[in-house]
């Protein structure tokens, strides 16, 4: 199988995405450039038309993206960086998933905002925040953060053919990280977790970058006989309970690894659906490990110190098996 | 003044449309004081010559996006009294089944994107609707009302810019009733005409007479005109003025303060659109005393019918939470 | 006592504060008129320069009010309804709470947003939506939501004289409430639970407007021989973790009830947090009562439909029973 | 041009303060490219005239509010070389502990408000600065430095239209080299001055030649004398060109695609903000070329010092991580 990084996975499925649907156009700042990779190429192939670069402007674009799905086209609205979708909150917490509610059905908003999520560049906290937990609390809006190139190109394949709004967060952390990605047309379907490593004593939980944190602590809690199972959840919204859950009932034991602020954060939200729901295979008490909580340091020093690692995880672990 | 250019039927249909939101609004603020209607109710009494004027010059396939004062824009575009009637008594048969109210009533089959309840939501939307147009390379326009409060938003700025540098089909129409809640406009920015702001843009701007519903429908003709052929965005300020209060029942937040000059107001309110289109249509002999006698009884008894209608119209069940969700 | 309703207790706190020091001042739209009478009056007696209408701009009006904060003032800064918040959430997030930490310490922000927090007025999904889950994950900020007249008095006070931005949000839902308001000015400190039912057999915890929804649902339990302990939180952030699990040691049976959409709800952090630090004190699963998780309806009916009901509550309670 | 009404020495301080900028940010570019400095770094190399005219008109007690591309406005306000390395580095001895770095640099006790990586974030930030000098009955002003691309988004629009209601003490300096990242401005406005959306909040909008130190001033201490007279705000449009990347290393981002006329940008190149001063303060006889010379070296010997002083500095303690926090 070919080997291809993240972001040209990511790439790729907004090409062959274009490709196949003439309603599907990118939108936003310096997409035609690409301000990532991930957009980069496109405007070759498509021009000026399917490519579309805006002033910036965060809350129109993002509105306009609204406006464009309710009127029959499926955008994808490029915002940058998670922390620039500030900036367009209203738009989508007050419209994109509401609309089709508030309007009794009589609308669809297929569209999909796409966004790098997240810390790991020392970029300072106005570009270093996580912020999929806003949006996991929002009524219909689907979220999305995949861990690899597979699963990224898989996952915004479905998302720009879902009809409804998708948040589809990557994450420059892992852009250079490189897969196997089918030469052959594959979707995965939103909402299903994937467990990227098996195992019985504990259910690590994860998402985005901390799926390779998650596996960097299994492998070394493997060499302290600690069999550990790591679930990559891949969709934030909605999410796969049914695997978390059973992957509980067997190990008794879990860990939530979240990149977030920590209070309610995406690991609040998993460990009080274990708390509720599988109480009673619970052995020991769910442990979060998530960003401290603190805005995010520059220093690439205090920067590893504020987010989730390995070390934090094994800790966890250790807890749960205390 | 004599609008040679405006077709006698289409003033008729003019007039038609400012009386329809008339009948309905004041039928409106009878059941609200009565308390027969949930949540906050904004009245567009005094400003129906703008929705009118303008959407008379839109097809169905035009679209327009509205605020929280959004009835008379429905009505203008063509809504269905009974259906908007039954949405403010929160009902199931209302357009969006009692789950958006008078805030959030949309109708996509006519063209009519939604009314928005946060102040300015709508520009952006209605950017939306114009890129499609472009997209397609249709020639539907799309037109955002909005109010001269919105007009301080950000949206509102990033909205027409946007629409101006990809030249989208868009008519920003800004509703200048001299207020955003209680604050006079003059407080809120330090302009006289909002139309000026285009300017920033790189786009026409044109001051409109917001009473008179024909220069209203000339202009936007004319801005449609110009979107169609590829011309880009235009700003049309409408200057106009709201009969009664922000919302209905403001008598309670305001405590006994006041916040309207009462000559000012009583000036304002002498000059109404409708009375200006009846002295007009019947100055013209275009229809016949009768004919507009028997036109406000349909009406007046259509909005009857639809009170009744929406009364006797059952709750939304409990279950239909739980609908309209993903697809 | 003087009895007071909860809207004129909070008018009495700004007043009372604005009075006490010069450089408290109070900005937003319309705030003169005042279109909740918590403001009502102040511009009577303060004029124009301390109580300050501006245009309808909530990012910039935000984000004035941090820059008079981080110059010596200590702004009150009044967006209305809490789903305006969103318009200026990149303010708030980006720099309200981050500002003293990303600057090193060099400066601090103290200012205070209110706003009007959740449904109950069938105002339709834009002006009805809960936000301080929002708020809550984002680290430097606090956030305080009183469920009557005597806390509104007191944790207002205190938020107007801590050194850091504090969310103060407020329920129409409860505007109207009397309570006792003491003549003698008294201050609640931020981050201290109120017990406002002891009980021994489970815990509820709740905040806001939940409250009355939560000693609703005690008062009918009472009747069925069960003895609800009724946790009113007032601040969420910080929270007084310390009084909910003691109060968990001693019942062994926790519910929260939050108007919230649920997932990554203040809901999910207490339960979380519980199931955390008080598992081996937890006698059965930990349940959540939210919002159903769809967009705030109009119609009355379903607008209840959609809030967290003392049938909700009750319903949670007897599971955690059974 | 003979500037007869700005002293000698202010042009022989806005000399220095350019002169400053230009070797701290040629040694910045160097030390990213040696791979020595964590994050993104966006230089202001041919766009100092700005800072330093700008600056060069405030007091102490004056503010400004500064964007990612910040190190030239903390310089031209006043800031220590030594500790903005030290940022930079990411080192505990820096500016902000090494919390903040390149595109949060403040420095509160010269009233440098601080460096905002949020396009557009600063503006409404300075306004409160301006809110605070009115409130307090000060004289002092408040500066915001922002970009072509910022002026797009809706903070500027709120915040220019705020700072004209209460007619506040704020100078909005828009810094307009062009470009947004890769996107000429020409493509993200449909306007050639921005300087004309003044008109949209009724202040005073003005051209100026970014290039040229001394106009930067001569406006700037006109918009100063105003607004301290309760004038109200001004917008002033720096004309300018960045000489480099949008951010250091941007060739790893283009992947071989450009995005600027190669002869247009080294025409703008050719017109120097630094080479306009020299030959000025030369040609005017303000400095003998030894004293320059010196100054030069002075200069280009503080910044190796501290660039050497940021290697040896350590790097935060990790305890640090839980410091800062609430009061
Ligand atoms: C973002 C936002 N801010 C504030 C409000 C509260 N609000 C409702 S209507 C209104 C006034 C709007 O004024 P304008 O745009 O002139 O419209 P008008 O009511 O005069 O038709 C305000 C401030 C809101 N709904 N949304
Ligand atoms: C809200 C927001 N959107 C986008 C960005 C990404 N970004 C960083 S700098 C930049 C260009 C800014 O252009 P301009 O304001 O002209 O400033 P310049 O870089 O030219 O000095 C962009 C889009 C950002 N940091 N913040
Ligand atoms: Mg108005
Ligand atoms: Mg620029």
């Amino acid at each position: 199988m070919p080997r291809k990084t993240y972001v040209a996975a990511i790439q790729e499925a907004l090409a062959e995405e274009m490709r196949r649907d003439s309603r599907v156009f990118l939108i936003g700042e310096d997409v035609r450039i690409g301000v990532f990779p991930s957009t980069r190429g496109l405007h070759a192939e498509f021009g000026n038309q399917r490519v579309i670069d805006t002033p910036i402007s965060e809350l129109a674009v993002a509105g306009a993206g609204i406006g464009a799905a309710i009127t029959g086209l499926r955008p994808i609205v490029d915002l940058m960086f998670g922390t620039f979708l500030y900036l367009a909150f209203d738009q989508i917490a007050n419209q994109a998933g509401a609309m089709r509610y508030m309007y009794g059905g009589q609308t669809m908003a297929p569209l999909v905002f796409m966004a790098q999520n997240g810390a790991g560049s020392s970029a300072g906290h106005h570009h270093s925040q996580a912020v999929h937990q806003f949006f996991m609390n929002m009524p219909q809006i689907k979220v999305i953060l995949p861990s690899t190139p597979y699963d990224g190109k898989g996952l915004l394949k479905s998302a720009i053919r879902d009809d409804n709004p998708v948040l589809f967060l990557h994450s420059l952390a892992l852009g250079g990280k490189r897969g196997d990605v089918p030469a052959e047309e594959y979707l995965i379907p939103i909402g299903l977790a994937d467990i990227k490593r098996a195992g019985r004593d504990v259910t690590i939980c994860s998402a985005g970058p901390t799926v390779q944190t998650a596996l960097d602590a299994a492998k070394i809690l493997e060499g302290e006989g600690v069999d550990a199972e790591v679930i990559d959840l891949r969709s934030l919204s909605p999410w796969d309970k049914g695997t978390v859950l059973a992957s509980v009932a067997k190990t008794g034991r879990f860990v939530a690894v979240d990149e977030s602020f920590p209070t309610c954060s995406a690991a609040s939200e998993w460990c009080a659906t274990v708390a509720e729901e599988a109480f009673h295979q619970l052995r020991a008490p769910v442990q979060r490990v998530t960003n401290k909580d603190v805005p995010m340091p520059f220093s690439p020093v205090l920067e590893q110190a504020a987010l989730p690692s390995a070390a934090d995880v094994i800790a966890a672990v250790r807890e749960t098996l205390a | 003044m004599h609008h040679r250019d405006i077709s006698l039927d289409v003033v008729l249909d003019i007039y038609t449309r400012v009386l329809r939101i008339r009948r309905f609004e004041e039928e409106v603020a009878r059941l609200f004081r009565q308390g027969q209607l949930p949540g906050f109710v904004h009245l567009y009494i005094g400003e129906e010559a703008v929705a009118a004027g303008v959407c008379a010059a839109l097809t169905n396939e035009d679209t327009i996006v509205s605020t929280h004062r959004g009835h008379g824009h429905v009505i203008a575009k063509g809504g269905d009294i009974k259906r908007m009637m039954a949405e403010l008594f929160g009902k199931a048969t209302g357009y969006c089944k009692g789950k958006g109210g008078s805030m959030h009533i949309a109708d996509f089959g006519i063209g009519m994107l939604g009314a928005i309840g946060i102040v300015g939501g709508g520009l952006p939307i209605a950017v939306g609707a114009g890129l499609s147009a472009w997209y397609t390379g249709s020639d539907r326009v799309s037109v955002c009302f909005f109010g001269d409060g919105a007009a301080n938003e950000g949206s509102f700025h990033e909205s027409l810019n946007l629409a101006s540098t990809l030249a989208l089909p868009v008519i920003f129409v800004c509703e200048n009733n001299q207020y955003g809640e209680f604050t006079p406009a003059a407080n809120a920015m330090n302009i006289t005409d909002i139309a000026d702001r285009a300017v920033a843009y790189g786009i026409p701007g044109v001051v409109a007479d917001g009473v008179d519903a024909l220069e209203m429908h000339r202009i936007t003709r004319a801005a449609v005109k110009r979107a169609r052929a590829g011309g880009g965005p235009t700003l049309i300020e409408a200057k106009t003025h709201r009969r009664g209060s922000h919302a209905e029942g403001e008598e309670a937040f305001l405590g006994g303060q006041t916040y309207r000059d009462e000559a000012e107001t009583a000036a304002a309110q002498a000059n109404d659109p409708l009375l200006l289109l009846h002295t007009y249509v019947s100055e013209q002999d275009i229809a016949p005393a009768e004919r507009l006698e028997t036109l406000d009884a349909d009406i007046t008894r259509l909005v009857a019918e639809a009170v009744a209608a929406a009364r006797n119209s059952p709750e939304p069940g409990i279950e239909t939470v739980f609908e309209d969700l993903w697809l």
